[in-house]
Order: C-alpha cells, then structure tokens, then sequence
C-alpha cells in the first residue's frame, strides 16, 4: 500500500487517519470496559476502519428517502463515528445505562439505530439486514431520488439464504433496486475459517450469476477502499442498480469477548500500515501519531468516567415500545412488577 | 352483500386510495391472478414478488422502515414458517431501539382447513403467532369485519398480523360494507375479474368508505347466560351454530368472536364468564400450546371463583397436518357436532 | 428435434415413447378425476415427460446408501412411472383412499414416498428438498459408494434460500457432495412469469458462482435430454461432485386443478413432437401410437373402476405414524375420537 | 462431579462409539473450538458447518433420511426461528408417508436466559417447539439427566429436540455419571481442551456407561403435600429454592422436574396436583401462549374438582426480549423471590 499513489489530498489522509484511530481507541477502551466487568460482552470492528472511515465520508447522511438507508452489521463503528456518533453514546451501550441512546440498555454494543441518519437497528441475527434492505432499496427506486441502500455483513453470513434473496431481488430485469452489498470478508465465522466450509471461488463471483456487477478490495488499504468505495456508490446512485464489493479484512481482536478479544497475531493492522505510510510520506510525524492517539484515549477515559455515574434502566421500562402505545403492552404484566 | 375475498380487496383499495398503501405483494398477489383467492385483484399497487418469503418478509420490514405501509401476503400461512425470525425481528425492532424505528406493516396470509386443502393447505397459525410479541393479530369472521379490520390494521402504527379463514373468503356478508353497491351481482361486475384474458381489464370501484372496528374490541355473536364460547374466524360461525342448536334444548350461550387475538379483549371475556361460569373455547389450531389455552389460563387465574365446571377447550388434533380425505379431516378439525357435544357437556 | 441424430437404439426411443404416453394418459385421466369430482385436487407434470423418462431410466434404483437418493417435486410422475410405479396407486393417491400407499388418504396426488427406491417424500413446500439433499449428499459423500442424490424442483422456487444452501453445501471446497440438482424451468410459478421476477442471468449460471459445472438443456426433446443426464450423472456419480441441470419445459395443463388444469395453447407438446420424429423415422405407425395410447387408457380406466371401490381411510389412523410408536401420540386425543 | 457441558460431550462421546452416530455438526461445532460451550469438544464425529441453520437442519433430515443418527446443533436457539418450516417438516414426514420415513435426529440448541445474553441469546423455545407435532423435547436441569436425556434422545426413532439450559452448562452435577472418574479435576484433565493451540490436543476419553432415562418420565425433586410446583430446565433449580425457602415457613411443597415437555408425565402431575389441590407452573418463555398453559389447561380440565386455589403460572414477561441490562433481566425472567411470592400466594 505505501509504494500506492493516492489522489486524495492531504487534510483527507489525515482525516481518515484520525478517524480510524479514534475508532479503534473506542474499541480498545470497550474491550478493556469488558474484561474489569463494566460491560458484559463486546463486539466490535477492530481491523475494518480502513474500508469503514471512507465509507462513512461517502455516505450521503440524513433522514428519508433521498439519503442513503444503512443496514449496518456489529463491526461498523468506524462508520458511525465518521458519520458523527459520539464515543460517550458508545461507552453508554457497553454500560447498559438508561442513557444508551440506540437500545437504553437493552442491547449489545455496536447495536447502533438512528432515526435522523437512517441507521436502521443493527441487527444480532446474521444476515437478516441483506432480507430487510431490499425493502428500503424498492421504496428508493420508486422514490428516484439519489438516495440508496447500503448493506454490510460478514462472510460466513453469506452463506444464509437472504444472501441470495438480497442479490436476486435487487437484480430483478427492469426493477433493479439501488442497493450497494458491502460483504467484509476477514476469512472467518466465529472460530470456522472460510476455507472449511466455502467453495473455491470467491465471494464477488456470486454477483456475476445474478448481472450484479462487483469489486474485491483490499480493506485494509483505506485509499484503495475509498476509490472503490465512491466508484460503486456513485454507479449506484445514478444507474439505480445494486453493486457487490467483497472487502477483504481483518479481525484484530478475534471474533468478540467470548472468544477472549486478545489481539491477534499475523493479522494486517491497517492502521500500523498507514501510519507507516503517512510517515514515509511526511504527512504525519511520530510525535503527530502520539498525540492523536492520546486524544482520543482521554476522550474516552472521560466519557467512561461520566458513564459510570449515570442510571441503569427502570425495570419497569421493558415494557415500553413494545408497542407505538405502551396500553397495548399492558394486557400481561407480571405478577411482580407491580404498577 | 359482498364475499369475504371482495371485502378484503376492497379494504386494500380503500388503503391505496386513501391510507398511502403503496405495496401490495406477495407471490401471485399482482396481475395477472391477483392473489390465489382474488384478495388483490384489479389493485393499482398490487405486485407479483419472487417465490421467496423471507425476501417478501424482509422487502415489507424495509418498505415500514423506509416510511411506507406494505401490506404483504404470504400465500398460505402453511408456507409462513420459513420466515419466523423475521416475523420476531419485525415485532422487535420498535423495542430494541428503545422506540425509535417503529415497523407499520401488514402481513396477511389465509389460515386453517376447510376447502380440502391438504396437510400444506391446512394450517393454523395463531398459536405460535401469539407467542411472538410486537405484533397485533387480527382474524375476521364476516366481510364486515374483514373489510373494518383491515382497514384498522392499515392505520396501525405496529406490525399487525392480519390472518384470514380462507374457507369463508366465498361466504357472502349478511350486512352492507359502507359503500358497496346494494346488489351483490353488480359488485361482481365492477370489480371481478373476467375469466380468460384480462389484459385488459379494469376494475370500476365502488366509492368506499371508512368503517370503524377497533383492534382489541370482540364482538358478541349472541347472547346467553349459562356458558360462554369464544370463538373466532371459521370457527365463529360453527361455534354459533352450535350454540343455536343447543339453544332449542334449553342451553343459553354467549358467544364471543374475538376478531383480535392481541391485543384481545379481556373485558368481554371477564364479563361473560362471571355471568355463565362455564366457558368452551374454540379454535382449529392443535392443541399443544394452544392459543386458546391461554385464554382459559387468563379465566382460570382471574375468574376461578366463579367457575362452575371445568373450562373446555375444543381444538384440532395433535397431529402434524389436516389430511386430504374427509374422514380424516373431519376427525382432526372441530365440526359443529363436537361444539355441540362440548355444550351440552357443560351446561 | 426432429432432425438430430441420436444414438439410442430403437427399441430404446420406442421404450422412452410408451413411457411418455403411459404417462401423460395417467396425469390426463387424474385431471379427468378432479374435474368430475373423484379427488379434491390435482397438480401434476405433464409436459415434463421428455424430460423426466429418461432421468427414469438412468437411476441407479434401489434401497440405501449405495442407490440414488431422490427428492421429488410433484411434476415427477413420468420418472416414477419409469421407475415402475403402477398407475393403480397413483390414483388411489388422487382419489385419497385408505390403499394409497404413499399417504394412505393424506396426501395430494403425485406425492410419493417410496422407501425401497430410496424415494424420500415428495414436498409440497416448495424448495425444502433442496435442503434435504444436503444431507443425503453427506451421507453418500462418506459411503464412497457409486450412488448418487437427485434433486429435482421448479424454476420459481430458486428464489428460495434453500437453492442457495444446496449449492453452497455441495461446492465445499474438499467436501463436495454427489448431487445432481435439477430445476425444471417452465418459465412460470402458478401465475407469475419468469420474466417477472429474475433476473436476466439464467438459473444454470448460478452454479458458476459454485464452482459447479452446469447445462441448459431442452427438456422437450428426450433425445437430447438423455444424453445431457446421461454425462451429467457419469461425472456425479465417477468425480462425486455436484452437477446442476437447468432442464427447459412446458408446463401443458397450467399451474394445478386451481388454475382450471386446462390445456395450454402455444406450449411446446414433447408427445406430439415426438410422434411426428417416430414417424418420420418410421419408427411408429399412426396406428402404433393409436394403439399405444389405447392400451394405456384401458388401463387407467380399469384401475380407477377398482379403486372407487376402495375404502377411506379410517378417522381413527389420523393418530397412525405420528410417532413410530403410536403410544407417543396418544397423550392427547380429541374428546371427540371415543377410543 | 461433571459439568452439564461435560455431560453433554460424555453422553455424544457414549453415542458415537456405541449407538452409531457419524455426525454431530453445526456452527463451530468441529475444531477447534468444539462448540461455543464446549459441549463438543474433542468427538471425533464433530464438524463445523456453513453459517446457515436452514442448511443444517436440512442436512440432519437427510442424513436421519439415509439411515445415520445425526445430532445437528443450532448456536443458540434465537437462531432456530428461521428453520420452524423444517422442524415441522422433520416432525410430519413418517406421518405424511403413513409410516415409511422415519426421521430418527437430534437437534440441540442452548435456550433461557441468565448469563447477560441479551436480547438474542436469550430467548426460551418449548412454548413454539411444544406446537409442532411429531418431535418429542426434552430438557435436563442437571448434569446427569443432561447425561441421560443423551442417549435417550439418540436411541429414540423420532425426532428429538434436546434444549440446553445454557446457564446450567457450567454447573457441577451432584451425581456422578456412570463411568466418570471420582475426581472432576481428573475429568478435565482427561475431556477439556487446553488454552491456546489445540491442533494436537486429543482427549482421553473416560469408559463411559449406558444410563437410561426413558423420555417421558419426569423427576420429583422434592416430595410435599401443599403445593405443587410443575418446572423444568434452569428454572427447576430455582423452583427447588423457594420450595426450601417457603419449607421453613411451613408450605410444604411437591417440585416436579418434568425432563420431557413431550410426552410429558401426565401420571406425575396428575398424581401430585390430586394430592395437593394447589398448583404452580413456572418457566421462563413469555407468558402469551406458553407451553405451562398447556399443562394448566390438562390439570384444570382433568383435576378440576381437586383444586383448592386458581393456578398460577410464573413465567417471563410478555415483552419482545430479555434485554442486557441486570435490572432489566430481572424484571423480564423470573427470580427466586418470584416463585416465592406465588408459593405464599397460593398456599
Ligand atoms: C442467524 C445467526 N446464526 C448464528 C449466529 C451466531 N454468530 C454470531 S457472529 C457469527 C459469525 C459471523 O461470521 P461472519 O458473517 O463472517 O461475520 P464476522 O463476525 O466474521 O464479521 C455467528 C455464527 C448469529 N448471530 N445469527
Ligand atoms: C414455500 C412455498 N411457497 C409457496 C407455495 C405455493 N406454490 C405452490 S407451487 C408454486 C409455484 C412453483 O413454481 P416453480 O418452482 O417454478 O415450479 P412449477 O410449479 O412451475 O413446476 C407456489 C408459489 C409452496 N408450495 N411452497
Ligand atoms: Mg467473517
Ligand atoms: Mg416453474
């Protein structure tokens, strides 16, 4: 990647820079809540910010049909933070606190969900985002505005059956929907590596089968992942047909808490890569590289700190939402929740 | 009057005209067949969708989050469990984000025996669909109701369930849906589509007009004081029957359609059993996990001392289909002659 | 068609004929059945015979691991007929009486279930036998025996996850499984057009995602289509790898009784195609294919006379088969079925 | 004593040497983790599968179709919602074939909640799994039956659902399983896998030795007259401590461990809700349609004039999950002092 030239300019190199940093200076720091107790299981992105910082700068953000619709899976948190989340809001799922603005304590962390940004829940179920996207892709094509549907997920996902739904309603002649089908290959399902149970050929190939066009891109290059990125978005957005990138990818710290979250040997670290790049290339300094870091630790020990303090849920609170209107949530209240 | 299936189109006509239905799909659900029992016929937004439910399933999650009120059918509910999950993803998605994605959307599908359908066209489905939280669950008995019902589930914010006794789609309505034509020949005529080709064809609809049936509220079929029965969708009718027939050797009946499954209406039912102390419940489900059991549950927690014989449930059998042969389904299913037994065994 | 040469021996093309018309004067005598009221519905494959007589005859027939496993779609008949089922119980099937031997009165017609030909039930789901297969598959995989699993299924039904899963099981790379998977394509399910609903790539692509060898192939003419199953079930049975066949047909009487079970004008007929081949080769007579057709009509005729003789099932067996022990089934018996 | 998931990898250990199991398969089932509970560590039968349970219960139907004895996993069972289709498939095949086909599989999926799963790896199944027909379910509360209920449910020609009390996986039983060494730390130096590389690890497996518990038989864990207590899984353990508790205070109660939800022991609940008049069923699905509502509906058709009190049901909250958050959970299962409180009630 260092010997790559890249036409993007530098105040973007460095944002990108600063924003994989920052993302992974939250994972760390939840890894860490995990392990002295203060979260019960972590889940997370470590190892994919280099394709998930330009794809959140590409994103076309807001509310509605005419911005870009997010079905997003557990290792997203490089996008979100892009896109504007707050690391404290982070810290407040992994804390299970009644502030958690995505689930008030009631979901795993990195289970993102955001109204005003089309961030549609991010899903536990494996592969179920690849069925429920389509219906955001049908709505965007017959709205014809230039928003799209964005969809990610593993590879060991893909051998779910919405996998195929997602490509062969998306390539329906004459109703193609807007759909980009991002899948993060980082070769492994849990502890099921891809060789044992996936078939010689490649992921991409399966869009050939269905006319959908694809790209495989080396995730861990972040310039290479954004100009791929923005060719296929921008197709996308103004042919209205579904594209498939398959980005190959690493898992820095194993599959989640329950496999232990110890860093993992022999993976490609993106960010040690690009800041060996940055460096050779005078855009950042050693000194730069620390002070960015320590930052965004601080940042976080801070918003930890705050967390902490801060309430847990009502048990009463279950039974809201359940329903638009708590009434109709109300037929069955156990015995010992006394209203 | 109009049949049931005419009702139900002609909800779905008033919901794309008025209440921004925009999708009407399912397999077959679109020209040229609209829907194997014609639910969809002649609807301007109606579309076929690939034979794939959990791709039907998921496209109308997507479609409620995006802002728009699908209604998506799954042809038999017998083909439904496929996509069980999703159905569970759907109801939970308003509370896993704390309120912040609600997912308003219909999901209809024609339920239980009665038309010789077979182990796979045969099914209920309100047991197991009960037991899936989020949801609101509707099941007509009449073209009335039909027509009310799903007009009510279009306007719901959440996911509603909308299930459909497919053995009564053909029976004709004894009251006048809010503005069909008087004369059901005429109906036929605006509205059914020609045998052959239909290219062409274009349905003349009647002026509809809103009718007003709250989810939640049952309706009481007839009243009596010495044993209550509820009931609901094909099995209402039997249950009425049944209770007319044993009517002339002196039993007096309540008999309840409850018309939501959830949330239902446990006023009515309370009511009824304090006044009878007998109760018989109803359904074609079978009857492992029975929704009907917790129906009894609730009356036994909260009416036991009223009660003055043991609450009965009338089901289908715990066997894994409703066979083809007559002899075999009339031995799996509820016929009005076990209703009947079943009253007199109580009252 | 009838211009190609083909290699069968005459007494071979006479045989793949009879079996045709035996055929196809069974599924027009059930439809004769269901309209006059003598069985409550029918589905069924005519316009699959070319097809599916000579997929017939190439089954290695028999029980167990070391014959072919076979998962049916309910267009099976003329394999089954092939096989040397006797058009006798096929109609105590449709006309769902207690001698039924395939469901004894449960079932609809065409549903087979044949343990001594390793005939697994015929599904009415649609595309579940293409999960099923798997494990057959498996099982054969490992017995390194010579037979092999068929899959047979419709084209609508792809869209369902589970030709996805068949693929993807059967291609694992070192794993792969001795399927020969079939998709009849008759261009419609019930009522929607292929057109309609896939995309422009055909189904027989879909394996190349695999890894997996494919063939179109014209399944109205029996010629082509026994030499085309002939090497597909050579390389699955000798590589013990998968093979998909995409197999083009007509579909001659419509969906089902439900869609009236009319015949359809402007289909290709394989039966009279092939009459008018046989003849032009001198093969048959006019009188010949008078004769042929009679002989089957007869004993259609004669069997359905017998069979409307033959009792319903009892009320009481609905509690048959439930389990292997009856015992299991009797925890709960409808108040209504005295014991 | 042996773990619930060493019991569990002893009993499939049992199955493959002696009762002819060639496949136990599912998501990271094989090496080298051996399942995410190490239930199956160290089999030589073990394999991992694609990441597609529809897939995998396909392929246990088709190997218990060509004669093997799979034992097919499904991670967790809030994964098992997209594969209902095919439970009930596997559950109607020797039916629709009239008794050609048996289906002779076992499925195993850890259920409940309790160790902060959250939303998604929490959820119970007996109350949908009960509904579909021609399955017999079992679930162990303690390492010896989870032992038992093994082999049982290998040795069984149905199809058999075994559910893992996923929160009792780690707990010692407090029998000794035939053929298990004296000392539970010799036990896992002989069966646990170690930390890091296990590429050459192989288990030393102990001389394991049939038990046979016959599905369908329930367990009593405690004999009283007062009160009885219908429970099973995690929730058994539980019921178990506040029947001691409320012993004190004088309620003396019957705990029943019913092992098998189908065939239950309808004798054992019978017999005891005779005695003592007064009954409690406590479990932790949702409440709406719940598998012990079944059980109450038998007892208050069948023992109607022997109950002294209205029967209760503790069970989880009707809410779409049980959410992470400690408080949360706890409102949504029941606790201890739940079952307490409905013990004092009742008595
Ligand atoms: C439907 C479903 N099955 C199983 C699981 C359990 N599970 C969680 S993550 C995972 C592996 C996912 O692998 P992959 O799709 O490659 O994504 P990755 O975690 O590697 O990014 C599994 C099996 C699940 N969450 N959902
Ligand atoms: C899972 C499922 N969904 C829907 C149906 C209803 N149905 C029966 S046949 C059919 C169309 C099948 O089309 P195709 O797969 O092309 O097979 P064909 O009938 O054309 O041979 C449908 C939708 C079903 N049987 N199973
Ligand atoms: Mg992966
Ligand atoms: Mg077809």
């Amino acid at each position: 990647m260092a010997k790559k030239k890249t036409t993007l300019s530098v105040a973007l190199q460095k944002k990108i820079y600063g924003l994989m940093v920052k993302s992974r200076v939250l994972e760390e720091r939840l890894i860490k809540m995990n392990k002295s107790g203060q979260g019960f299981f972590w889940i997370g992105g470590p190892g994919e910010e280099a394709f998930n910082v330009p794809l959140g700068l590409l994103i076309k953000k807001g509310e509605g049909l005419d911005y870009d619709f997010l079905h997003f899976h557990y290792r997203q948190s490089a996008t979100l933070l892009t896109m504007g989340v707050e690391m404290i809001d982070v810290i407040r799922q992994m804390h299970n606190t009644a502030t958690d603005p995505y689930s008030k304590g009631r979901n795993f962390v990195n289970h993102y969900a955001i109204k005003e940004w089309n961030v549609v829940n991010v899903t536990t179920p494996i592969e179920v985002q690849y069925a429920l996207c389509i219906g955001t892709g049908v709505a965007q094509a017959r709205h014809k505005g230039k928003g799209i549907t964005i969809v990610t997920g593993g590879d060991a996902g893909t051998a779910e059956g919405e996998f195929q739904s997602c490509l062969l309603w998306a390539s329906r002649k004459g109703k193609e929907l807007p759909i980009l089908i991002i899948v993060t290959n980082n070769r492994w399902g849990i502890s099921t590596s891809q060789n044992e149970v996936h078939p010689k050929t490649n992921i991409a190939a399966r869009g050939a089968a269905f006319g959908i066009k694809s790209a495989i891109v080396n995730g861990n290059d972040p310039f290479e992942s954004y100009a791929v990125l923005k060719n296929a978005i921008d197709i996308v957005r103004k042919e209205r047909k579904p594209f498939l990138i398959e980005a190959m990818v690493s898992r820095l710290y194993g599959h989640s808490s329950a496999s232990g979250s110890n860093w993992v040997h022999g993976e490609t670290d993106c960010i040690s890569e690009l800041e060996t790049c940055l460096k050779k290339k005078k855009i950042l300094s050693e000194e730069n590289i620390k002070k960015i870091r320590q930052g965004y630790e601080d940042e976080a020990k801070q918003a930890l700190q705050q967390v902490l303090q801060e309430p847990k849920p009502d048990p009463y609170s279950i039974f809201d939402h359940v329903f638009v209107d708590r009434k109709d949530s109300e037929l069955l209240w156990p015995r010992w929740l006394k209203q | 009057m109009a049949t049931m299936a005419q009702a139900i189109r002609l909800a779905l006509h008033y919901g794309e005209e008025n209440l921004g239905v925009k999708d009407i799909f399912g397999e077959d659900v679109g020209p040229p067949l609209g829907g194997v029992f014609t639910c969809t016929q002649g609807l301007k937004n109606a579309w076929n969708s690939p034979l794939d439910e959990r791709g039907i399933i998921g496209c109308a999650i997507g479609l409620a989050l995006s802002g728009c009120k699908p209604v998506a059918e799954i042809q038999f509910s017998d083909y439904i469990y496929n996509t069980i999950d999703l159905l569970k993803y759907a109801g939970n998605t308003l509370w896993r984000s704390n309120g912040i994605w609600p997912v308003p959307m219909v999901v209809m599908t024609p339920v239980g025996a009665g038309i010789h359908g077979s182990i796979y066209h045969s099914h209920s489905f309100e047991s197991i669909m009960t037991h899936i939280q989020g949801w609101k669950i509707v099941i007509p008995s009449n073209a009335l109701d039909a027509y009310g019902l799903m007009l009510s589930a279009i306007k719901d914010p959440n996911p509603v369930m909308y299930l459909i006794p497919k053995a009564l789609l053909r029976s004709q309505g004894e009251e006048k849906i809010p503005g069909e034509p008087e004369n059901p020949k005429e109906l036929s005529k605006m509205i059914d589509a020609p045998l052959g080709d239909r290219s062409k064809w274009k349905p003349n609809w009647p002026d509809m007009q809103p009718l007003s049936i709250p989810l939640g509220k049952a309706r009481i079929g007839m009243e009596g004081n010495q044993v209550t029965v509820i009931s609901y969708g094909r099995m209402f009718p039997l249950s009425l029957e049944a209770a007319r027939a044993v009517a002339e050797e002196g039993i007096s009946c309540d008999v309840i359609d409850l018309r939501t499954l959830y949330p239902y209406d446990v006023e009515a039912i309370f009511n009824s059993v304090k006044k009878t102390g007998r109760v018989v419940v109803v359904n074609e489900d079978t009857e492992l996990t029975n929704y009907g059991e917790h129906i009894l549950r609730r009356i036994t927690e909260d009416c036991f001392y009223h009660l003055e014989a043991p609450p009965l449930l009338v089901a289908g059998a715990n066997v894994p289909g409703v066979a083809l042969a007559e002899t075999l389904e009339q031995a799996t299913v509820p016929q009005v002659s076990y209703i009947v037994d079943a009253l007199r065994n109580i009252a």
